[in-house]
């Protein structure tokens, strides 16, 4: 008996053992999350977009890996002055849609399926969607509440009552015209051709309709009503305004005109799977079936990885070692992105912040407007090893920036001054603070990070043990919160500092410059009010206009060259302040099997464009 | 015992109100923000605007008071809506009910190994009693009872998979899932190895088989220890008995004497702990799960605990919380069965 | 009745037992010897702690595992029972000697029938299939005095009276007509009436089937009842032997006279009863000497310092004490108060 | 009772898994009491005070006043404006009683303050909240200048010991120096408060790095596993202790109440008890933790607060037994009181059950804790916990280039925590053992 069973035993192992089956015609991606949602118009993630990018075509694509170049798509023309499909002085885009194009569903695309798309995309406006950047182009705002506010004269929540009805038959009939006369116009569908206007000239505007992320994805109308999105009437627009991501009915329903359609996501098993749309209009693709799957497990992807399983990973940099020394798999070092780590300071902790000690100068905290202090901050940016960071961290992979502004953006200037360790430069600084006061009591305070950023942890140690080495009684302590905790803490303003990235939506200049230094940018507004007056106070520097307004001037400038000139100008600036400190501009790697081909990077694409591979 | 059984039920839905009060309540240390957060991708919160965050706590209610709050996830659950699930991407009911057979699944096959070994150890242990092969049963337990089970889950991930290549992570390699998904496989039980058998596709039977027993060699010493310490003892005890000397009186052969006599007695403390372990099954895979990355709701409990989706949360807790009441009713109900003594009191 | 010349069915000399344990070896039976004679009842009569139940379990090495026969022969018919296999011995336990136990509640397994009990023995030495068995089990209840035997063959332990589940042990132990029987302390546990039902039904079926009874009880009534023989136990020795009557009227072992006093008696009309003081002491820490000494009224230097042998006192009357003398010139005295 | 006890304690020591396992606490035990000697903290130094005892160490008559130099750089950068404060502060003090006198005008004291917040001596809250709590802010300002002159006494007194040793040469200077630098060092470690539980990083790389001589266990994460594992024995002892005792104390609470009361009491404490224990443990202490934030503290509070239950439910059933006895009868007879009759009468006689039941617990909270921080639930970052280091080593042991290649980083921390666990789990089993009627014969 024992024997057989151990035959039995030995027998199946062996079934085991030799039952892997490689798939020539599909492609496994192994990721680290899962998309948030498939609507196009509330998708802002990579996860997200990364699909959409497969499942939806745009009107223009970036050319292969360059963020400048563009070619057709379902356009037939790229606008630009030059061909005149770019008209009244850079306001009105014109573009020729494309014949013969297919959705998934057999449906022909036609102009009124790409009017319709922009107009629900822009009447949707969920909130915290990507919307704002189609909005403020086009109309000048950034939310289509603003819109309405301001054209019906009268504040949103008085407008609708708690079941998005409007209060009074006036307020109706205002909503309705609303769309006549601001929305409606704004796109139109001229014969084959689909008209955009804009409110002023603005640069990134091709970038950001050709980003594959979403919000440039285009929908079939047909589809859309069907399964429940705005019913394309001026009507009771508002019905379909602003849900919740899950009330989407494309959540998690995908219908586009591109290479790839959505057969299913399973999320129990947090799996996207794509099939080869044989209708598509450039060709079919070459691999049949695109798997993708957030596998949060690293040590499970990478074995994934070594046996075949998948062919694309998300793999953390400090692996790098480990993924180059194995076999058949390629591993791209160095790749740029479009982001930024920095750590920013709050220049007005709210008091009852746990994290300030106590929250004073007594060798036993901070006070609460430490880092209004430019000697404080100055003396945190020669303090942390940025150099070290990313030769020994990050394995090379990381570059070290003047500001927050990535290379190979606009007003990158390589030779601006940049803040390196020197220890004996962040002594003089903090001797010079609070007249020597705080040399002699030292201060105490936590820097947080979420946990899982592992770059972000050893980011706040570095400082914390290089603060230590100036001077002993300069005691930081490095807790890790959940990502929760730690936007709370930065939303109460009781954040001390924070180390957080930014990635870019476009590449445009203005989508950091404005972040970071412009006192309403995403990032600036946390340094609290004290920046306000700072930012808003003229500045010799600037011949008398405050950073604020050197900001927004900034990014209105048409000639390339002067606008350049002017974010060097704002660089400097905020270097002699030590307003952020830009920790490095991260490289990516890129780890997938030997047999993978065709593969091409841009940065500004949300992911994989399987379209172009195969295997 | 009916009567007993008749309170147990009355007292069900007080008990159950209770776990949903406590859960819910502990949703009132974090603050509306912290709850807003998990709605939301973390990037996109990172860029979100002041109004974007009114707007949205707004619509997910998180500014009414708390018992407005907990009175509308009340009232919602009578309706059978749990709530959006942010870890889940679906509805927090739909989530439990994809992910419960895995779970379910892989109990039920470990269960078989850690009963049938659990108790034949024991029993072993018990009869030789001080010998050579009860101390090292005892040491075998001990071990098995002191092991963290994310090491040994991590070692055995370790050894059968990196090493030998035999039992990947996951619930299915990616040829059987495609199958599976397909029309043409039909679902019956929602367990992956039956109906791989139900739908005749051995070659999935086996790759389903293959995922499900690096896991279930996880969790199986641990639990062994557990069963099997308990029942030496039950077995130790009874074999002191004196009806088991009258047995022995009858001259009856020992194992007759061992496999009729005490066994049967043994084992009746032995099913109530089999009994939780199935329960604890259920609820305790959470480390082996993440390990072996199958989704199940262990997996997807502690995912949600860490991301703070508290809708998950209150759902396989109360969802948990039912299996575990539910359970020890029936424990009690086969235990009546078990042991004649019950039946009539 | 009693008869040196037949050939005694069971043959115990010299038996020693002891038992292990956490505060060293116990001895809990010093150099026991006994026969028993086909057809008699033989009763083992002291305290609890006295080495009587080993005794008796010794016969048909029924040890727990702690314990163990130091020395000593124990021989039934022609078996020698100390080198029999575990196989032969099988074949003696239950179905030549068997046994019953002081509580039928614990005694009886409670998970299984009494009919499944019966039954299980009856198939294993009688060859029987199932039905015969079942049919032979009904009589067997039937004759030790179960009402509705059929009905009642089916009911579990718990679901009897206290005296209902005695009988059916019973009858489980006589299942398969055995030459001697070992009850221990059967009635110990049972009300009064009771008793005396059962005792009278083990008389019944000691004749009906012919067997000897080996009768293990610390109550003397029940010994008057019941025995042909008795010997007393202390200590885990023999201190006295003798036919039931000589017992009763001539005690010769202050232990015996103690015992005979303290039971209540309805014939004599006496003020009071005497009772032993003191408690048996413990196995681990005997008296050097003779071990009843430090519970004896007569005990002087002598009876501390050696233990006496237990000596032939007249034909068949056997008894280990050093003063049987002075016990009968000074029983009175005790008897009257003076102590 | 004393021979019962004596025969207890035979029984205790005779018994061998009682024998290893409480070999291996003590052994714990030892190592948790001898950290900072075993793997000592690297407590940070202050650079002047290095640099004389280095000078100290080759002295010669130059280096005299480079010795002396380097403690007034000290003083200079500790004590430099203590004697300023305490001036400044002690007029503060004068204006207060003027102002108690009605001397002065609550603004003339509130333009002083703001004179010393100004010069960052006070700091600017005192001037802010002045109006509205001024009691407070006064005693508060007591409490500061108290501060100051401790702080000003404490610099005359180093300044003169300077000044001494100016005096002072050859061997007498070097023996008076090292008391100096001594004394002066205890003041900077008060001042910093250093907190040796945190495990230093000791590399750049975060691959980790196998044992050398210097790092006996290896490198993970850039911390060293040795340092870990010792100083986590201290964090081991702390969870599995605290926890499992105050959760006892929690549970023999409810228990011995619902129990000796009874009656409608007993149905509401018996019914939370169920409620409680109807929630799966390890996700609620996982829950718990996550809303509470993480930490060692609150993954502890987590782990209370659903870990009291078993403990209720026995004491419940063993006073239930206990209270129908004699002695307890006897004593409510004498009207003995309710409280007095619990702690004095049935507590001894039902607390062994428990007792063994939480040592038995004390291991496996340990495990729990561990496979929270393994979640990332538990301790901190850095925070020296075997659990934690357990953790690090998760990605390393399967996402090395072989298996076998990172093996340190699981297996002392691994055998560490497995030997703690079965050192409490024979404990425990032996007082079972020792406790259990059964074995009384």
């Amino acid at each position: 008996m024992k024997k057989f069973v151990f035959i039995l035993l030995v027998g199946l192992l062996s079934v085991f053992a030799f039952s892997q089956v490689k798939n020539p015609d599909m492609i496994f991606d192994a990721t680290l999350s899962e998309p948030d949602t498939l609507d196009p118009h509330h998708a802002y993630d990579t996860a997200s977009g990364e699909v959409i990018f497969n499942v939806y075509d745009n009107l223009i694509a970036y050319d292969g890996g360059s963020m400048t170049d563009f070619i057709p798509m379902l356009s037939t023309v790229v606008p630009s002055v030059e061909n005149g499909y770019l008209r009244d002085d850079g306001t009105t885009y014109v573009f020729p849609i494309r014949k013969g194009v297919k959705f998934h569903n057999g449906n022909d695309l036609t102009p009124e399926d790409v009017e319709y798309t922009f107009e629900r995309g822009i009447l949707y406006d969920p909130a915290a969607g990507p919307m704002w950047m189609l909005i403020e182009p086009i109309f000048g705002a950034f939310t289509v509440r603003d819109l309405v506010e301001e054209y019906v004269g009268a504040s949103w929540d008085k407008i609708f009552d708690s079941k998005m009805n409007p209060t009074s038959k006036e307020y109706e009939t205002a909503l309705v015209n609303f769309y006549y006369d601001v929305i409606d116009p704004a796109i139109e569908v001229v014969g084959d051709e689909v008209h955009i206007h804009l409110v002023r000239p603005y640069a990134p505007f091709l970038n950001i309709i050709c980003n594959g992320g979403g919000w440039g994805a285009i929908i079939d109308k047909e589809y859309s009503i069907q399964i429940g999105l705005w019913d394309g009437k001026a009507e009771g627009w508002w019905k379909y305004h602003g849900w919740t991501k899950e009330q989407s009915p494309l959540f998690d329903h995908a219908m586009g005109t591109g290479p790839y359609k959505l057969v299913e996501w399973d999320h129990a098993q947090q799996r996207i799977v794509l099939e080869r749309f044989d209708g598509y209009w450039k060709g079919p693709a070459a691999i049949k079936t695109v798997v993708i799957q957030g596998i949060d497990e690293w040590s499970t992807r990478r074995a994934m990885l070594e046996k075949g399983d998948a062919d694309i990973i998300a793999a953390p940099v400090q692996y790098l070692d480990v993924l180059k020394s194995m076999q058949g798999v390629t591993v791209i070092e160095g790749l740029p992105t479009v982001q930024i780590t920095s750590l920013g300071f709050n220049w007005e902790i709210k008091p009852e912040s746990p994290y300030i000690g106590s929250g004073q100068l007594d060798g036993n905290g901070i006070p609460t407007d430490f880092f209004e202090d430019e000697n404080v901050r100055l003396g945190f940016a020669y303090a942390f090893d940025y150099e070290g960071m990313i030769d020994e961290i990050l394995n090379g992979l990381g570059i070290h920036v003047p500001t927050a502004l990535p290379e190979g953006f606009l007003g990158f200037d390589a030779s601006l001054p940049k803040y390196t360790l020197d220890l004996e430069k962040a002594e003089n600084y903090f001797r010079r603070a609070y007249r020597g006061r705080l040399w002699q009591q030292g201060f105490k305070m936590d820097v947080l990070y979420n946990i899982g950023n592992e770059e972000r942890r050893v980011a706040a140690e570095i400082l914390r043990d290089n603060l230590a080495k100036i001077n002993p009684k300069f005691q930081v302590e490095v807790r890790g919160v959940q990502w929760p905790t730690y936007l709370d803490a930065r939303e109460n303003m009781i954040l001390p500092v924070y180390i957080i990235g930014w990635l870019a939506d476009f590449p445009d200049p203005h989508n950091f410059i404005f972040t970071y230094y412009h006192s309403q940018g995403d990032y600036g507004h946390y340094y609290g009010t004290k920046f306000v007056e700072f930012a808003t106070l003229p500045r010799p520097e600037f011949g008398g206009k405050s950073l604020n307004k050197m900001i927004e001037d900034a990014s209105l400038e048409t000639d390339p060259y002067k606008r350049e000139q002017m974010y060097v100008d704002i660089q400097k600036f905020v270097i002699d302040y030590a307003l952020t400190l830009p920790l490095y501009q991260p490289l990516a790697i890129r780890v997938h099997r030997d047999w993978l081909k065709g593969y091409v990077y841009n940065p500004i694409w949300p992911g994989d464009y399987y379209y172009l591979y195969s295997k | 015992m009916t009567t007993y059984i008749i309170r147990r039920l009355l007292l069900l839905p007080l008990i159950i109100l209770g776990v949903t009060l406590i859960v819910f309540s502990m949703s009132q240390l974090l603050g509306p923000l912290k709850l807003l957060s998990t709605y939301v991708d973390p990037n996109t919160y990172a860029k979100m605007s002041e109004r974007d965050i009114q707007i949205l706590m707004k619509q997910y209610g998180l500014t009414d008071p708390f018992p407005v709050r907990y009175g509308k996830w009340v009232k919602n659950l009578l309706k059978g809506d749990l709530g959006w699930s942010v870890v889940g991407k679906e509805p927090v009911l739909d989530a439990l009910i994809h992910r419960f057979p895995y779970t379910i699944e892989l109990a039920l096959y470990a269960l078989f190994p850690i009963i049938g070994v659990g108790i034949w150890l024991g029993v072993t242990a018990a009869v030789h009693h001080n010998s050579f092969i009860d101390q090292f049963i005892r040491i075998f337990a001990l071990i098995g009872w002191s092991l963290p089970d994310f090491v040994w889950a991590i070692l055995v991930l370790l050894i059968f998979y990196i090493g030998l290549g035999w039992f990947p992570p996951g619930n299915l390699s990616i040829w059987a899932n495609q199958i599976v998904k397909s029309a043409s496989f039909k679902n019956y039980t929602h367990l992956l190895t039956i109906d791989a058998l139900l739908n005749g596709r051995i070659d999935i039977f086996w790759d389903a088989l293959r995922h499900i027993i690096g896991p279930v060699i996880a969790i199986s010493w641990l639990w062994w220890a557990n069963l099997l310490r308990i029942t030496r003892s039950s077995m130790l005890e009874v074999l002191r008995k004196d009806y088991v000397r009258t047995a022995r009186s009858k001259g009856l052969p020992e194992k007759v004497v061992i496999n009729k006599h005490a066994r049967k007695n043994a084992l009746i403390p032995v099913v109530t702990t089999a009994g939780q372990m199935v329960i604890g099954l259920l609820t305790g895979v959470v480390i082996v799960e993440m390990v072996f990355v199958r989704t199940g709701l262990g997996s997807f409990a502690a995912t949600a605990a860490q991301q703070l989706d508290y809708a998950s949360i209150m759902g396989v807790l109360l969802f948990t919380s039912l299996l575990l009441i539910i359970g020890n009713l029936i424990i009690d109900i086969s235990y009546a069965i078990i042991d004649p003594r019950i039946r009539l009191g | 009745m009693l008869n040196n010349n037949e050939k005694p069915l069971l043959k115990v000399e010299n038996l020693h037992v002891h038992f292990k344990t956490e505060d060293g070896i116990i001895k809990a039976v010093n150099g026991v010897s006994f026969e028993l004679y086909p057809g008699e009842t033989l009763a083992i009569v002291g305290e609890s702690g006295s080495g009587k139940t080993v005794t008796a379990l010794s016969t048909i090495r029924l040890l727990d595992e702690n314990g163990w026969i130091e020395e000593g022969k124990i021989q039934y018919k022609d078996n020698d029972v100390l080198s029999l296999s575990d196989n032969q011995l099988r074949k003696i336990r239950g179905k030549e000697i068997s046994m019953i136990f002081q509580e039928p509640m614990t005694a009886l397994n409670p998970v299984f029938t009494i009919g499944d009990q019966i039954i299980e023995s009856l198939e294993l030495h009688l060859d029987m299939n199932k039905q015969e068995a079942r049919r032979k089990a009904i009589d067997l209840l039937r004759k030790v005095g179960i009402p509705e035997p059929e009905r009642r063959i089916d009911q579990y332990p718990h679901e009897l009276s206290g005296g209902m589940r005695q009988r059916a042990m019973i009858a489980m132990a006589l299942s398969c007509n055995p030459s001697i029987l070992i009850a221990d302390e059967p009635t110990t546990a049972l009300d009064v009436t009771i008793q005396a039902q059962i005792l009278e039904l083990m008389k019944d079926l000691q004749k009906e089937f012919q067997m000897s009874i080996i009768f293990i009880t610390h109550d003397l009534g029940v010994v008057a009842e019941m025995a042909d023989r008795a010997i007393v136990m202390y200590g885990g020795e023999v201190v006295e032997a003798a036919d039931i009557i000589t017992i009763f009227k001539k005690p010769r072992h202050p232990y015996t006279w103690g015992l005979m006093n303290s039971i209540p008696r309805i014939d004599k009309d006496e003020e009071r009863l005497l009772s032993i003081p003191g408690v048996v002491p413990n196995p681990l820490n005997f008296p050097k000497g003779c071990k009843f000494s430090n519970r004896c009224f007569f005990a002087d230097e002598k009876c501390v310092e050696e233990n006496p042998n237990l000596e032939e006192i007249e034909e068949n009357h056997f008894s280990r004490c050093w003063h049987i003398d002075r016990m009968l010139r000074e029983m009175h005295k005790v008897k009257e108060g003076e102590r | 009772m004393s021979e019962e006890f004596k025969r207890t304690l035979k029984r205790f020591f005779t018994n061998p898994s009682a024998l290893i396992g409480v070999t291996i606490l003590i052994f714990f035990i030892i190592i948790a009491i001898f950290a900072p000697w075993i793997a000592p903290p690297k407590i940070p130094v202050n650079k002047n005070l290095e640099k004389a005892r280095n000078l100290l160490e080759n002295y010669s008559e130059e280096n005299k006043y480079l010795i002396i130099n380097e403690l007034k750089n000290f003083w200079d950068d500790t004590y430099f404006f203590a004697e300023d404060d305490y001036i400044e502060l002690s007029n503060l003090m004068e204006t207060i009683a003027k102002f108690h006198n009605k001397e002065v005008s609550s603004n003339e004291l509130k333009a002083h303050i703001k004179e010393l917040t100004d010069y960052y001596i006070l700091n600017i809250t005192y001037y802010e909240k002045f109006d509205e709590e001024t009691n407070k802010v006064i005693k508060n300002l007591k409490k500061e200048y108290n501060k100051i002159e401790k702080k000003y006494k404490e610099s005359v007194i180093s300044l003169n010991l300077i000044n001494e040793l100016e005096k002072i040469d050859g061997e007498e200077f070097v023996k008076q120096a090292i008391k100096v630098v001594s004394r002066f060092d205890k003041n900077f470690h008060e001042a910093i408060g250093f907190n040796p539980y945190i495990m230093p990083n000791v590399t750049t790389t975060r691959t980790p790095i196998p044992p050398s001589k210097e790092h006996p266990f290896g490198i993970v994460n850039q911390k060293d596993i040795f340092y870990g594992v010792i100083w986590g024995t201290r964090t081991a002892f702390e969870i599995g202790l605290v926890v499992v005792a105050i959760s006892t104390v929690i549970g023999l609470f409810i228990g011995s109440v619902a129990a000796y009361f009874g009656g409608w009491l007993e149905e509401v404490l018996m019914r939370i008890t169920d409620i409680f224990m109807s929630i799966p443990f390890m996700l609620a202490a996982m829950v718990l933790t996550t809303i509470l934030g993480l930490g060692i503290k609150n993954m502890m509070i987590a782990l209370i607060v659903f870990g009291w239950m078993v403990t209720a439910r026995l004491i419940r059933g063993n006073i239930l037994q206990a209270k129908n006895e004699q002695y307890v009868m006897a004593a409510k007879a004498l009207g003995v009181s309710d409280f007095f009759i619990i702690v004095k009468h049935i507590l001894p006689n039902t607390i062994f059950p428990v007792l063994i039941n939480a040592t038995m617990r004390i291991g496996s909270m340990v495990i729990t804790a561990a496979a929270l921080s393994f979640l990332g639930l538990g301790a901190p970052q850095g925070y020296a916990d075997w659990g934690s280091i357990l953790s690090y080593s998760r990605d390393w042991i399967i996402g090395g280039t072989n298996p076998t290649q990172y093996w340190f980083t699981i297996l002392y921390p691994g055998i560490a925590m497995i030997l703690f666990v079965i050192g409490w789990n024979l404990l425990g089993d032996a007082l079972r053992d020792v406790f259990d009627p059964r074995m009384r014969h």
